[in-house]
């Protein structure tokens, strides 16, 4: 257990009354809708609000009743959900606020590789007013970056970057939170995003946590509203069986099943995470042979479901003892007679994330 | 010694202005510095009182507040009787006396402009600072200093400017000694009384071009290193 | 809109003034009289300007006459008094000092009129310069802007001692706090005072009738319980 | 004809240099990169960057080289990529701020509904301050639509909300475009978002016009970067054959094709638009029947492309006089032999947008 | 006619003091608006310039300045005589003179606090007014007046406090005249001259206490309408 908390606070009608425990490293995505309660509690981690409660991060005592370690003392980096450039300092002064308050001794970020990597270098020498929204937003996440931070709070930080920014900047971060070996506690409204960083997540509504655990886990959960989202997805664990160069193809065993992922270069590790959306997975009766999707897996029908996708029904997967989720039509369930229990084959569209 | 015709005399007050806008505009910014911060973000009572305090200077007649400083700083009064009392000697027509009497006078003029400049700023930028680990002194150089630029300008302009000028309180409790309290004011003010005009007319055109030349360089150096827009 | 007629007095008038613009009014209720004290430089600026003064009242005969001379006199300048300086002392009797006594270290702060333009003060560095006490005193004088200014910093006690006008010090609520030590009149020039009719008032009736009003016997034994030396005595 | 401009414009390094016309109503997406000039060509659409060049709208001029009509007198809504809500207003008021300015005999728009629609009838009595990030995107939108413009210039305006608000605002501003009949310029980095909302695409890069043109052209154009998109994706017009309320499905009729697509409600219209994701669609070289696929239609291959995502390749199918496309793992093209020009069978999951 | 131990002729000193603070504090802010606004968004470089000038006022003493008013406004200065030769009558020792005089020396005190609240305000709100059909006159009212106002209210404070105060200027141009330019400062000022100590005190504590209270007033009638922050 790394970061734990319990907070309470009141702003008008709205009440934060949220307690978690988030693991030691890996991100944790925050999500809620709009009004949840989601900057509030960032705010509260970072000691912005003085909420009642208390925080203690990788086993030290941040805040309780006695103590309240005040935000510069907490070595943590914080993207705003605005921007927030200091507008009297160049970018270049503005990146380097919080790299220089660091000794030199304990910064564990390359100025020169962060810059690059955001895309940031040819702004080094404008003033923030001079900035486009989407340089602003980098140019921010790469400040809060530059404080070799130990707890890095994330509030929506690509929400005005375009695709291919995003795209950029994604392997990076998910580069840094593996080197860094910090929590990271992410705010975003895009299911893609978060199931490519999260490992972890935490659902808020109206200022209370809804759930909280591995990320896998809750994207699945029909009785959460993740299910049923218009991206819906589930996360699976797979170990690396073998890497094909040529077709740039990577070989998964998921239990005693076996699965092909598309993959630029061989797996680092031993293990990979697959991001497989509801609407990417169809059912079919018999294995399919001649066509162009690559896994025809056997699963097992454990649930179907309502879905709020008119003329749709969301069937939950078994495969092996991980789930996956399929967004059928009805029109299907019915043609295929489809009834939990039964077993079928699963075309997968699957995508590698880490 | 007389220089573009302007007397020795009248060059020793025009040092000692100088020296006592200097002196007593460092020290009222300095000491209007947490008061104004206070008052920008305080949301108790008392502040609209404190706020109504500091403009009340201005309310009665310089002479007026001169002649009740005499009284308070001078042997007999609680401040200089107390020090009496302490051994040392009172303040009235020393230039202790002077830079109290002309920080005083110039409060409303330093507190207001910064008060204003620390609302304007809000309290996000302070935010980001803490974030990255600027601490309480590194928020007020790094920060909050150069954020509100504008209004510690205004605040030095005003109360520098207006201490060059000030004349009925420094008269009162300086007593116009030559060298010591008799800055170019009361100068200007005896050569006109005189009825010296040339004198009078030679020293306020100094002092107006040496004010004049001093302001647009500052205000250059301002427009120099100005931010050109607030940050949307 | 009728206007009174307006006069502008020296400050050190102000006690006697009042008194006598008192007899005036109930003498002759018809001829309503209306008087600003102030400094005798300022009234002469002022009266170079335009200001509405019909009688001006100076400390010092010079700023009438260069009056005169500009053209602004509706007639000559009438000389109305001499001024006396006195040792004057809020916190002891000055009665016993002399202007040999102001040498003494116990008096930290000996306050005059500013010499560069007040009369008073003027008259009070020639008499020190007379009794040869000037360089020993220099550096413990301080400087009023005027004879009233110079007294308050002698009552606010800031200032031990202070040379002034004997015009204040007759003033009831002076005279309660002690005595004063009148200075010879022979260790400095006259202090004349004069007074002239303004351009503007030359067909003013009530001015004309004021001006000889300072004349009458009333007016002069006001003047001198007052401590003016008349002209012509 | 009904926006065409032409405008020039240096900041710096940057310079903008687009010339435009969009259709007299509709929803024009503005796609481009972070920093490509978005944000500066809707502020000279708006009068509020005072461009070289020219601009007519419904056949007014609003500025050439002798006129320029005030911001003020432009019938336009501006949603601001940062809400910049007055703060010295309730909500209520930054809503009647524009809504009051307008002549009651020209409003279009309903107070009323609008709160409702955007969520932020709680909210009325509120200061800006006591709002959260995207609290306060919803009134900024809502205010600029009170203002009954007839011009929309919307620049990234659901940026930080959540997919629920998204959903709940979209079909609003849909039925808003077709009830308002104007044009609406629309700055989005959500291909998803673009496709169900616009008609037709200007494509930005570096200040210059890319390309413009209908959306579905632009979306399967090889050429340009949308189709080698992450979420790349086709739009198909097709024909409303058929409604079955009972499975919510809809018959469409696309050239000689059938297709089928789950939908809540029966078409309002008798032409409906579809969205198909390259990455929803595949190719099989059989008709597979036992699938939960709805649609598996006989297309034509017409362009194998590279695609820049790891191992796979970019299929583009013609489907009558349409294009479709489709992204295909490498060992699938290889596996399933596909050339240009073979018949192949399209597995597709489509989406009814309008 | 004795009120408060306050003589009539100091009655009427006060009510001009007080009709002359609110006039020139109302015609400077109205003046002053869109130099200030000027100012706040001008790139020209004769900016610092005027920027040092509207300083200016505050360099020399106020019974100088009075002094060149004097000589300017009087029947022989180059407004007064002007006016003289078109028949009407020159302006010094009358209340529109003060007004002038007390107008001029506050400027700096009006200008800058409106200049800064213009320039932290930025464009943006400006922007979204005129997207919203908001003209300029109508963003003035609606959008400027409102953001700015604290910068308003220093203004208007520091001006109004300070010409109730103003000595120097006020004497000298006005001359003192009773029921038409005496003012209170003129008046405590003569008291104390005249030693009447008693009736100075009475008068100073009057207009400080009015004073105080109508700040009080003032500023907790801002806080009670004031917006808690800027929004982020
Ligand atoms: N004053 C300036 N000096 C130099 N470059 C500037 C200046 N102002 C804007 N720019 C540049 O102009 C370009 C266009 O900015 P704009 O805000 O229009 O981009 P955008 O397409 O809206 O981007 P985003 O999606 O990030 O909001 C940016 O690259 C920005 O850096
Ligand atoms: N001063 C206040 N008075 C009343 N309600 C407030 C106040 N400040 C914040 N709130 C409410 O608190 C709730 C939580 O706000 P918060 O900014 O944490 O939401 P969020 O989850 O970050 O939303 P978003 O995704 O829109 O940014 C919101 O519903 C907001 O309206
Ligand atoms: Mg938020
Ligand atoms: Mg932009």
């Amino acid at each position: 257990m790394s970061l734990a908390c319990e907070f309470r606070l009141a702003r008008g009608d709205f009440a934060l009354d949220a307690r978690m425990t988030l693991p030691e490293r890996g991100v944790t995505a925050l999500f809620g809708r709009s009004g949840s309660g989601k900057t509030t509690l960032l705010r509260c981690l970072a000691g912005l609000e003085r909420a009642e409660g208390w925080l203690t991060v990788n086993g030290c005592r941040w805040q309780d009743d006695e103590r309240f370690l005040p935000v510069h003392r907490r070595p943590l980096g914080y993207v705003f959900q605005e921007a927030s450039l200091f507008p009297h300092l160049r970018v270049r002064d503005n990146l380097r606020y919080g790299y220089r308050r660091v000794p030199v001794a304990r910064r564990r970020v390359d100025f020169d590789e962060t810059v690059r990597l955001l895309g940031v270098e040819a702004l080094l020498e404008r003033y923030p007013q001079a900035l486009s929204g989407g340089q602003r937003q980098r140019v921010a996440i790469a400040r809060a970056l530059l404080a070799s931070p130990r707890l890095l709070l994330m509030d929506e930080p690509m929400a005005s970057l375009d695709a291919t920014s995003k795209a950029e900047i994604l392997p990076y971060l998910e580069r840094l939170h593996d080197h860094l070996e910090i929590p990271v506690v992410y705010v975003s409204h895009a299911l893609d995003e978060v199931a490519r960083l999260a490992d972890h997540m935490v659902l808020l509504e109206a200022g209370r946590v809804l759930a909280t655990g591995p990320l896998h886990e809750l994207l699945t959960r029909s009785d959460l509203p993740l299910a049923h989202a218009d991206n819906a997805a589930a996360v699976l664990e797979a170990q690396v069986l073998d890497y094909d160069a040529g077709r740039q193809l990577v070989t998964l065993g998921c239990g005693d099943v076996r699965l092909r992922v598309s993959r630029e270069q061989a797996p680092s590790s031993q293990r990979l995470r697959l991001s497989i959306r509801a609407s990417d997975v169809a059912i079919s009766l018999s294995q399919a042979r001649d066509s162009s999707v690559l896994n025809c897996l056997p699963v097992r029908i454990a649930e179907i479901d309502d879905d709020p996708h008119p003329g749709h029904r969301l069937v939950r997967l078994a495969l092996g003892d991980q789930a996956l989720l399929a967004r059928i039509p009805r029109e299907a369930v019915e043609r295929l007679a489809l009834v939990p229990g039964m077993a079928v084959h699963a075309q997968v569209r699957a995508r590698a994330l880490t | 010694m007389t220089w573009l015709g302007i007397g020795e005399a009248d060059w020793i007050a025009l040092q000692l202005t100088f020296r006592l806008a200097l002196i007593s505009t460092a020290l009222l910014l300095v000491l209007c510095l947490p008061l104004a911060w206070w008052l920008a973000h305080t949301q108790r009572r008392i502040k609209v009182v404190i706020e109504a305090l500091v403009a009340l200077p201005l309310v009665l007649p310089p002479t007026v507040i001169g002649f009740y400083l005499l009284i308070l700083l001078g042997p007999r009064g609680a401040v200089g009787g107390t020090l009496e009392r302490l051994g040392a000697s009172h303040l009235a027509f020393t230039f202790t006396g002077l830079v109290i009497g002309s920080m005083i006078y110039s409060l409303p003029f330093v507190v207001q402009p910064l008060q204003n400049a620390f609302q304007a700023m809000g309290r996000r930028p302070l935010e980001v600072a803490a974030t990255l680990r600027a601490g309480p002194w590194d928020r007020l150089v790094s920060v909050v200093l150069p954020l509100s630029r504008q209004g510690l300008l205004t605040a030095a302009v005003l109360s520098f400017a207006h201490t060059l000028g000030e004349f009925g309180v420094l008269l009162m409790i300086g007593g116009g000694i030559p060298g010591q309290t008799q800055v170019a004011s009361i100068a200007i003010y005896s050569h006109v009384e005189g009825m010296d005009y040339a004198s009078a007319h030679r020293l306020s055109l100094f002092l107006i071009v040496t004010a004049f030349v001093m302001l647009v360089c500052i205000y250059a150096l301002n427009k120099r290193f100005k931010i050109v827009g607030v940050a949307p | 809109d009728p206007q009174p007629t307006r006069i502008a007095a020296a400050s050190d008038l102000r006690f006697a003034m009042d008194e006598i613009l008192e007899n005036f009014a109930s003498d002759h209720p018809e001829h309503p009289i209306e008087v600003l004290y102030g400094s005798s430089g300022r009234f002469r600026s002022q009266i170079e300007h335009g200001a509405p003064f019909d009688l001006f009242f100076s400390a010092d005969i010079a700023y009438p006459r260069a009056l005169e001379q500009a053209g602004h006199a509706a007639g000559e300048v009438i000389p109305y008094a001499e001024g006396r300086i006195v040792i004057w002392s809020d916190g002891l009797d000055a009665s016993a000092l002399t202007l040999s006594d102001l040498a003494d270290e116990r008096f930290r702060r000996i306050a005059i009129a500013n010499p560069r333009h007040a009369p008073y003060g003027d008259r009070a560095r020639e008499a020190l310069r007379a009794s040869g006490l000037w360089e020993t005193l220099e550096r413990r004088l301080v400087f009023g802007e005027n004879i009233a200014h110079t007294l308050q910093l002698v009552q606010s006690g800031a200032a031990e001692v202070g040379i002034i006008a004997l015009s204040l010090v007759r003033h009831p609520s002076i005279l309660d706090q002690g005595g004063y030590h009148l200075i010879d009149d022979a260790l400095h020039a006259p202090l004349t005072q004069g007074f002239i009719i303004t351009r503007r008032a030359a067909d003013n009736p009530t001015a004309r009738l004021f001006a000889d009003y300072m004349s009458a016997a009333e007016t002069r034994s006001i003047m001198r319980a007052y401590g003016f030396q008349l002209p012509d005595e």
